[in-house]
């Protein structure tokens, strides 16, 4: 135990790959309750982070630090700051659900199924706490491997099309981060006489910034493809509608809950912090995709005839938010963005959760197959409404805390795209609105629909939580906002003054440099 | 005439340090002498005498050799040979290369009704010729091992005597080998002529010391032998070979060529590539005028192995065309050694991964393939994973190492070729490389796709059980694959180490 | 018997580029000709060649070494030519042919 | 003590909706009545009644500028230099708009048990009921402008629920969505405004806006062109919440909700929030004469227009709907002339015999079995008798004839707008156009309705009816008797007592003594009565044209109505004018065209011309262009040995001919 508690997130890191090696040994029937039971530990394990984490102390806590590849520089370190914190409690919250979403969704080959949501997870966490450029990239690139087959081999019909074009998209992306990785740390070498590709030690490399194409712009950029297609940002984002459509409920749950906010973490942990110049140069690019994200994003949501790609197409929108409130470069702005990854990371999965529902009862996603469905499923209603809500950031609600922090963030940085941003409220509330009504309101048309039964005791485990988390970010934010205030201060300080600040580590860090 | 009398008796004798020098190659000699007295006897049963005999020799050469990593250089035979550490790290990887491909084939000749013991002292023959060529600094003694390992895989892609296509991948294969061969060799006169040595290590002292030696004839001839280097590791021009004699061959032999062949050639390419004093004393014109030749050959080798991959579909031509690919990352290897300060250790860690992924492949496919290598479209893959799970699985890994995706080998010495290759300011000839293997990323995961997400058309029971062997020496790359991939730091030692003492 | 005398024998440079243009006689036989015989006679044609260059630089250098390894290119070519007749015979007993240009079984 | 006001109804909500979530969806969970959540919700806002009651004396108490009671819940936002609490603020503007809404609310939901009785989930109609309270106290208890956006949003939440909320008729729901997406581009408004003022204001807390609107020097360093950009968006906001001109088109669609929630939220609370917040942000608008006028002249239009469909429309709650909004234009135009204490008293008494009419109407309709053409009623007075009288009350209160609340309230707003430094001439005669214009439609739809003939065959009236049938068919009309019969006592007695109201209302206001005017001091400065640009006798004159117009006004509208023939035949040469004002302008139609049917053809090509086919064969495009170049080098393999060779051949001249350029 005392091993576990001074080396917290390697072992947050690697317990579900290790409890998974160990479910493939068990028989089939029992794999889905031994991942659920796992999943479940992980959580708890995870909530120990929140306690031991002090909001005032050093910027990157809990840290672990081993020699990995010496000849390149390169080591194992891990670290979390405010931010992070969350998302990896994010991602330790969604997993119980997800497993248990999918109990009786998943019938052929179940135990590699819960063999790879376990290893997926691993690479999740392992992105969000790796403090070294390098293992950053290996568990960016580790996560793939899962989600690609849990797309490829448990999804609907495209589903091989859904998922190479998932893979491609963010290979190519990360391809060029890699580059830009190599660059950063030979630039480390000539600067500072020695390989390294930590990140503190990147922080403190200086290049050139002036002009849209310097070296600071060009690496700014290799980063930021790779992070916008993860968002996915305006003009790449078209992955994702057919990955969600095609990937099993669970897959596209994680997909949305975890993997959309890789991109946002990336630019806050990777891009702002070290190429400070590029992002002034670029901010208003940026923000401009962000708010084309939010429209545009709302716009193809409100024709899809195809719920889930209606809500994936409101991802896009959401996650536009989370770009604009990202490059506005002021702390309202920045924590609103946080923020919004966090409720988006509640609400949308939520969504999908209940589509999957509806998937298992009558196996169409098609609207028009839908209609007048509060008769026949009161509750499942009740939970759709709420979920609903979230999504078009009713105030009470947590989708309201990040948008209103972002739309006055962005206001503040630039109010002609503030205004334009601000349309995604109306048009957010239109296309949600739109499909609620076709599907749960007006007569039953469908007479299969009327034999479809409520929520199982099962599927209401799975939905409590997220409506308790939808209430409770959305009443007391202040809850979350107090341990990441100090993270987004820093971050916003070392953008705003772009050269260099000094980085504090505790923890147990042998610095061999 | 005086030359002749004057004998100088060092010359002769062999001191007691060269002679353990020499040990790994008395164990292979042995093995394969016993083997072929072995293969003609009546009174044992050929097929497992000579297969135990010499697995036994390449043991026991491994271990000896595994020794001589750490050892200093010693000199042999006046200096025509040496074993350091660079001859003794490739001599594991020919070993071990032409041990997994008898472990594979053991099994294979069964299933093609062509058990003949020659195949295995075939292979023991191609082995010691590799060897010689990681160790010989002669140009005229490297043609010789060039040519004792070529002629043997000839005749062993011919194996299959009443195949069309195994003859004509044969007859091809040895028509354009031996011109190529011919072609160093005229490059090994001009040289000699120029620098009035055979020995490598003798020009680099000479044209180090007068640059004037460095005449027109000088730089034909270097880059004579350059272009047979050329053609032996298939880069692009001199590649049009390959893919057919690849097809042609039985899969284990194509397994060995794509391993050791290649390996072998590259240990000899980078020594006389030093040799020609490439990057470091030739004068600023031709310098830069040989780097941009090699950069755009090192680029169309990767642009056209990568895109011509992608339409195949019969797998053994795709690992053909993908090893093409990988050839173009060597070159970008060999580009950068001279400027970054890891020299050609990345180079020596690719082609020690590259071998592994493989040989594992081919070892799987060989256990796949059916009577005359049918069985090897991507479409008869189908479903495989339901059928064979564990097969599929390191199927995937090898994939997966060769696409470069993290954990695996492959990713591990792709990015430390890539790292070095940045040091050495090839920042663009890098990015060109990534965005080639995302080409090639999609390729390998067709092969998955294939395997894990399609239904399996033949429903007919599974293909005979997983020899034995076979299985230990898969599960033993995917070992190895996967280690190299999650602690590299091990292997990259090592290789700077053997490097450092070219 | 030092260094040649200028006068009556042959200029180095002449051998050379004698010996360049049989290697070059033999490499165009090879691509220009259908036969596989043929062609592999005209390997032993670039082979001699190179056998030639030695001999002359060995010559013109006044070392051993130049002629020392024309044996061992003797003996290469011997054995190659072997292998090679060897493979022909079995090609031609299924393909019954010894033309290059029937045996496209192989490609793309 | 303050937070038990707004916490009171959220707990009827709780209690109420879970009880209605886990028993009542049950299937084959037994119908339960309508009286147990009924009487819950009606206790949970009696008793809020009762406190803010209780503030309203403590408030009293307190000296005139002191008046008020501060309490901070919890901090709810603390991010960078931003710090939003969740706290309650009741000062004398705010108490009586609790008062006005606990008790009318009350009032309601008393009512609303008896109309509900035969409805098959009360439990839900209740909670939704009650949640709609709590947004609505928290709007107008809020201490800051995001609290009361949080009121604004929740009561636009609940409005959407409760106006769809018999969702299986699909056009009660697009009804209920109309209104929410309205109210949203309403919000759009609403929140931009909020960030101009935090950006100049630096807060958005109402004590230090008042503070700072105080503070002399620091007005004059503010722009004006802003603060006229902040009070327009702001305005923007309340057109959305109140239904003036341009978002006013989700109100008689709201209709399709049940009569209470007509009554409480359409009438009554909801839509006078626009009110409350100009009201509340006096001193701001008050900095920018432009935006005044510019409310004041949407205020008038909107009453003019609204009053001119009125006058043909056949359903009685679409009449009562476009008299809300014509009264609502009122009432901005009050704001708009600078005269907020009259548009505030505005809001209670029309709050009064609004509330009253709707409720009227409510039983009118319960009595006539979902009957809700006034063209198919008609001499109702003998079977409908409170009903009839309470109606009665509400009608001369609405026409303004003295001394009901009405002409009281309404007078103030015409005399302002006539005498006002900010009024001018066209809009007192506007408004004047207006009052008579109400004068005659509300005499039309209370003749129809009560006098005359009964158009309808009450034999047919019994069991069966038309109007929402699907939803009756789970509950038997069993106990009710046949054909029209008065409303049972629940809903007659709220009838009673607001029509008592609608009578004594008009005395809070009396002009130049009125106990409002005193009591809102602190909050609304009262205009000094000598800056009036007319004296006390023209006031007086004004009061008695105002009374003759009315009068007039219903003269005529009764002649016309007495025969119905030859109403029918002067409707039938106006024919074309009829059918405008009936189709409502084709207000509808236009947004449809306008904005509603461009934005789905664009985002319908978006998605397929530009996602689709631009991005993705971008995308699919380099993938083809790999394969193809593939294809391509894959044919230069044709097998041949020759070729290979001669690859090699020229392999070697390219680069050997590269190499040696460098010699020559």
């Amino acid at each position: 135990m005392e091993w576990m508690n001074s080396h917290l997130l390697s072992t947050l890191t690697f317990f579900p790959l290790f409890w998974a090696v160990l479910g493939t040994l068990l028989p089939v029937r029992v794999s889905k309750h031994w991942t659920l039971a796992g999943s479940l530990i992980l959580f708890f394990i995870s909530l120990k982070l929140y306690w031991g984490f002090s909001a005032q102390g050093a910027e990157f806590q809990f840290a672990e630090s081993v020699e990995w590849i010496p000849g390149l520089g390169v080591n194992y370190l891990l670290g979390i700051d405010g931010i992070s914190l969350w998302l990896v409690l994010l991602t330790t919250f969604l997993m119980p659900i997800v497993v248990l979403a999918s109990y009786d969704g998943v019938e052929e080959r179940e135990k590699e199924y819960y063999t790879l949501l376990m290893a997926l997870q691993t690479g999740m966490i392992g992105a969000f706490v790796a403090m070294d450029s390098f293992l950053f990239y290996v568990f960016w690139e580790a996560m793939l491997i899962p989600m690609y087959f849990l797309i490829g081999i448990w999804g609907g019909k495209e589903r091989i099309y859904a998922a190479m074009k998932f893979f491609i998209f963010t290979m190519v992306g990360s391809l060029l981060m890699l580059v830009a990785i190599f660059f950063l740390a030979y630039q480390h070498k000539v600067q500072f006489g020695s390989f390294s590709t930590a990140l503190i030690d990147l922080y403190k490399v200086k290049l050139d910034g002036a002009g849209y194409f310097s070296t600071q712009s060009l690496l700014f950029l290799a980063f930021a493809l790779a992070f916008a297609i993860k968002v996915p940002l305006f003009p790449v984002h078209t992955w994702l509608p057919d990955a969600h459509v095609q990937a099993p409920t669970a897959g596209s749950v994680i997909l949305a809950g975890v993997l959309l906010k890789m991109g946002g973490y990336g630019f806050i942990r990777f891009a702002f912090p070290l190429f400070p110049q590029a992002v002034h140069t670029y901010q208003h690019t940026f923000m401009v995709l962000g708010s084309i994200a939010i429209v545009y994003g709302a716009w193809v949501a409100m024709v899809q005839p195809d719920m889930k790609k209606l809500v994936a197409y409101s991802s896009v929108s959401h996650m536009g938010y989370v770009v604009i409130g990202l490059f506005s470069l002021n702390a309202i702005g920045s924590s609103g963005a946080v923020y919004q990854m966090l409720a988006h990371g509640i609400s949308t999965p939520a969504l999908f959760l209940l589509v999957g529902m509806l998937y298992e009862r009558r196996h169409t996603k098609e609207i028009k197959e839908f209609g007048g469905i509060t008769k026949v499923m009161p509750l499942f209603a009740i939970a759709f409404m709420i979920a609903t809500l979230a999504s078009i950031a009713l105030p009470g609600t947590n989708g309201f805390i990040g948008e209103f922090l972002i739309l006055l963030g962005t206001w503040k940085a630039n109010p002609g795209l503030a205004i334009l941003a601000t349309t995604g409220v109306i048009f957010g509330a239109v296309y949600m609105l739109w499909m609620f009504q076709r599907v749960m309101f007006g007569p039953i048309k469908n007479d299969l629909n009327k034999k479809l039964k409520d929520l199982s005791v099962r599927e209401m485990l799975v939905l409590a939580p997220l409506m308790i988390a939808i209430f409770w970010m959305g009443i007391t934010p202040n809850f979350f906002f107090e341990k990441m205030e100090t993270s987004v201060a820093r971050l916003v300080e070392r953008t705003a003054r772009a050269e260099i600040v000094s980085t504090a580590m505790n923890g147990d860090v042998q610095r061999n440099k | 005439m005086e030359a002749l009398k004057v004998v100088d008796p060092a010359l002769l004798g062999l001191s007691s340090e060269q002679l353990a020098a020499l040990v790994p190659y008395f164990w292979i000699l042995g093995a394969t002498l016993l083997c072929m007295i072995l293969s003609v006897s009546r009174v044992i049963p050929a097929k497992w005498s000579v297969f135990g005999v010499g697995i036994a020799g390449i043991f026991f050469a491994i271990l000896s050799s595994a020794g001589q990593i750490t050892m200093h250089r010693t000199d042999l035979f006046g200096g025509m040979m040496v074993a350091d550490g660079y001859s003794a790290f490739f001599n594991i990887l020919f070993l071990g290369a032409a041990g997994l491909s008898i472990f594979s084939s053991l099994k294979y000749l069964d299933k093609e009704g062509l058990q003949y013991p020659e195949y295995y002292v075939l292979l023991l023959f191609s082995t010691i010729g590799m060897m010689l060529m990681a160790s010989t600094l002669d140009l005229i003694s490297i043609f010789i091992a060039l040519e004792i390992m070529s002629l043997s895989v000839y005749i062993l892609v011919g194996f299959r005597r009443n195949d069309r296509r195994s003859n004509e991948a044969a007859m091809k294969y040895f028509i354009l080998g031996a011109a190529a061969s011919a072609i160093l060799l005229y490059g090994t006169a001009l040289l000699y002529g120029s620098t009035g040595t055979f020995l490598i290590t003798d020009i680099l002292a000479k044209i180090t010391t007068t640059p004037s030696l460095t005449t027109p004839v000088f730089h034909l001839g270097a880059w004579l032998v350059i272009t047979g280097f050329l053609f032996k590791i298939a880069s692009v021009p001199f590649h049009m070979w390959m893919p057919d004699v690849y097809e042609g061959a039985p899969t284990p032999i194509t397994g060995f060529m794509t391993t050791g062949i290649k390996a072998a050639s590259f240990a000899a390419f980078v020594r006389v590539f030093i040799a020609l004093g490439y990057g470091k004393d030739l004068e600023a014109a031709v310098q830069g005028r040989l780097h941009d030749v090699l950069w755009v050959l090192a680029l169309a080798t990767m642009l056209i192995g990568n895109l011509i991959a992608l339409t195949q579909t019969n797998l053994k031509r795709m690992l053909a065309y993908s090893s093409i690919a990988h050839t173009g990352y060597l070159l970008v290897g060999m580009i950068a050694a001279p400027g970054s300060e890891a020299g050609f250790a990345p180079v020596v860690m690719y082609l020690a991964s590259y071998t592994i992924m493989n040989l594992g492949a081919f070892a799987i496919l060989s256990i796949l393939s059916g009577k005359g290598d049918t069985g090897l479209n991507l479409h008869d893959l189908s479903g495989l994973a339901k059928r064979h799970p564990w097969l599929s699985f390191s199927m995937a890994v090898f994939l997966f190492s060769m696409a470069g995706i993290p954990p695996t080998a492959g990713f591990a010495s792709k990015y430390y070729l890539l790292y070095s290759a940045i040091q050495a300011g090839e920042v663009w000839l890098v990015v060109l490389a990534v965005l080639c293997s995302a080409i090639a990323v999609y390729y390998y995961l067709r092969v998955i796709v294939y395997m894990y997400m399609r239904e399996s058309q033949t429903e007919g029971g599974a293909i005979n059980i997983t020899p034995a062997l076979g299985a230990f020496a898969v599960a033993m790359m995917v070992a190895m694959t996967l280690q190299i991939g999650i602690l590299p730091s091990k292997m990259i030692a090592i290789t700077k180490r053997v490097v450092a003492k070219i | 018997m030092n260094a040649l005398d200028a006068s009556n024998s042959v200029q180095p440079w002449v051998v050379q580029s004698f010996c360049a243009i049989i290697f070059f006689i033999g490499l165009a036989g090879v691509l220009i000709r259908r036969n596989i015989i043929i062609i592999l006679m005209c390997v032993e044609l670039m082979l001699n060649a190179v056998n030639l260059s030695f001999v002359a630089y060995s010559r013109q250098l006044e070392d051993m070494g130049g002629q020392m390894a024309v044996f061992f290119i003797i003996v290469v070519a011997a054995a190659e030519s072997a292998v090679g007749l060897g493979l022909l015979i079995s090609m031609f007993r299924t393909l019954r042919t010894v033309d290059t240009d029937e045996i496209r079984l192989l490609k793309e | 003590m303050l937070k038990w006001i707004p916490l009171l109804p959220l707990l009827g909500f709780l209690i109420n909706g879970i009880w209605y979530g886990f028993f009542q969806t049950r299937t084959g969970a037994k119908r339960a009545g309508a009286t147990i959540p009924g009487v819950i919700a009606t206790a949970v806002i009696f008793g809020a009644f009762l406190i803010s009651l209780q503030t309203f004396l403590t408030l009293k108490g307190l000296p005139a500028e002191g008046r008020v009671i501060d309490e901070n819940l919890f901090s709810w936002i603390k991010v960078g230099d931003l710090d939003l609490k969740m706290a309650l603020r009741v000062d004398s503007l705010s108490t009586l708009f609790t008062l006005v809404i606990t008790g009318v609310g009350t009032l309601i939901h008393l009512y609303s048990i008896g109309y509900m009785a035969h409805d098959a989930t009360p439990g839900k109609f209740f909670a939704y009921l009650n949640l709609f309270c709590f947004a609505m106290l928290m709007l107008v208890m809020g201490s800051s402008l995001p609290i009361l956006f949080l009121g604004w949003e929740g009561v636009g939440l609940c409005s959407y629920l409760l106006i769809g909320y018999w969702y299986e008729d699909i056009a009660k729901a697009s009804a209920g969505k109309k209104a929410f997406i309205a109210n949203r581009v309403g919000d759009f408004g609403f929140i931009l405004g909020m960030f101009m003022l935090y950006t100049h204001f630096g807060t958005l807390e109402f004590a230090k806006l008042v503070e700072l609107l105080g503070k002399g020097d620091f007005v004059a360093t503010l722009n004006p062109l802003a603060i006229t950009a902040t009070c327009l968006l702001l305005f923007v906001g309340c057109t959305g919440k109140s239904a003036q001109i341009p978002l006013y088109v989700w109100l008689p669609d709201a209709m399709a909700g049940p009569t209470p929630v007509s009554a409480l939220i359409h009438a009554a609370t909801m839509v006078t929030s626009g009110i409350y917040m100009v009201a509340r942000l006096n001193g701001l608008f008050s900095l920018s004469p432009t935006a005044m006028m510019v409310i004041a002249v949407i205020g008038g239009l909107t009453a003019f227009f609204a009053a001119t469909i009125a006058i043909a429309q056949s359903d009685i709650k679409k009449v009562l709907a476009y008299s809300t909004v014509s009264q609502l234009g009122y009432m901005f135009l009050a704001c708009g002339v600078g005269a907020y204490t009259a548009g505030v008293f505005h809001v209670i008494t029309h709050a009064f015999f609004k509330a009253l009419m709707f409720l009227g109407a409510g039983s009118v309709i319960h009595g006539m079995h979902e009957e809700q053409d006034i063209l198919k009623m008609g001499g109702l007075r003998t079977k409908m008798p409170v009903t009839f009288v309470t109606f009665l009350v509400g009608w001369i209160a609405i026409c303004g004839i003295p001394p009901f609340s009405g002409f009281f309230s309404k007078d103030e707003i015409l005399w302002n707008a006539f005498a006002n430094p900010h009024g001018n001439k066209f809009l007192w005669v506007l408004g004047a156009l207006t009052a008579a214009l109400t004068a005659f439609y509300m005499t039309r739809m209370f003749y129809l309705t009560f006098f005359g003939k009964p158009r309808f065959d009450e034999s047919k009236m019994g069991a069966h009816s038309n109007g929402h049938d699907d939803h009756h068919d789970d509950h038997g009309h069993s106990h009710a008797p046949k054909g029209v019969h008065e409303s049972p006592a629940t809903m007659t007695i709220p009838l009673v007592i607001l029509a008592i109201l609608s009578i004594v209302g008009g005395f809070l206001g009396i002009p130049h003594s009125s106990w409002l005017e005193t009591w809102l001091e602190p909050v609304i400065p009262a205009h000094e009565a000598e800056s009036f640009t007319a004296g006390h006798s023209t006031e007086y004159g004004l009061m008695i044209f105002s009374t003759l117009v009315a009068v007039a006004a219903i003269a005529f509208a009764w002649k016309t109505y007495t025969n119905l023939k030859g109403a029918d035949a002067r409707k039938a040469n106006h024919q074309k004018l009829h059918k405008t004002l009936e189709e409502k302008w084709y207000v509808d139609e236009l947004y449809e065209s306008a904005f509603i049917k461009p934005i789905y053809e664009i985002s319908m090509s978006l998605w397929k011309s530009f996602d689709v086919a631009v991005i993705d064969r971008i995308v699919l495009g380099f993938g083809r262009i790999s394969q193809w170049s593939g294809q391509a080098a894959r044919t230069v393999q044709t097998g041949s040995l020759q070729v290979y060779a001669v690859m090699i051949l020229v392999g070697l001249v390219l680069t050997l001919g590269y190499l040696v350029r460098g010699f020559i």
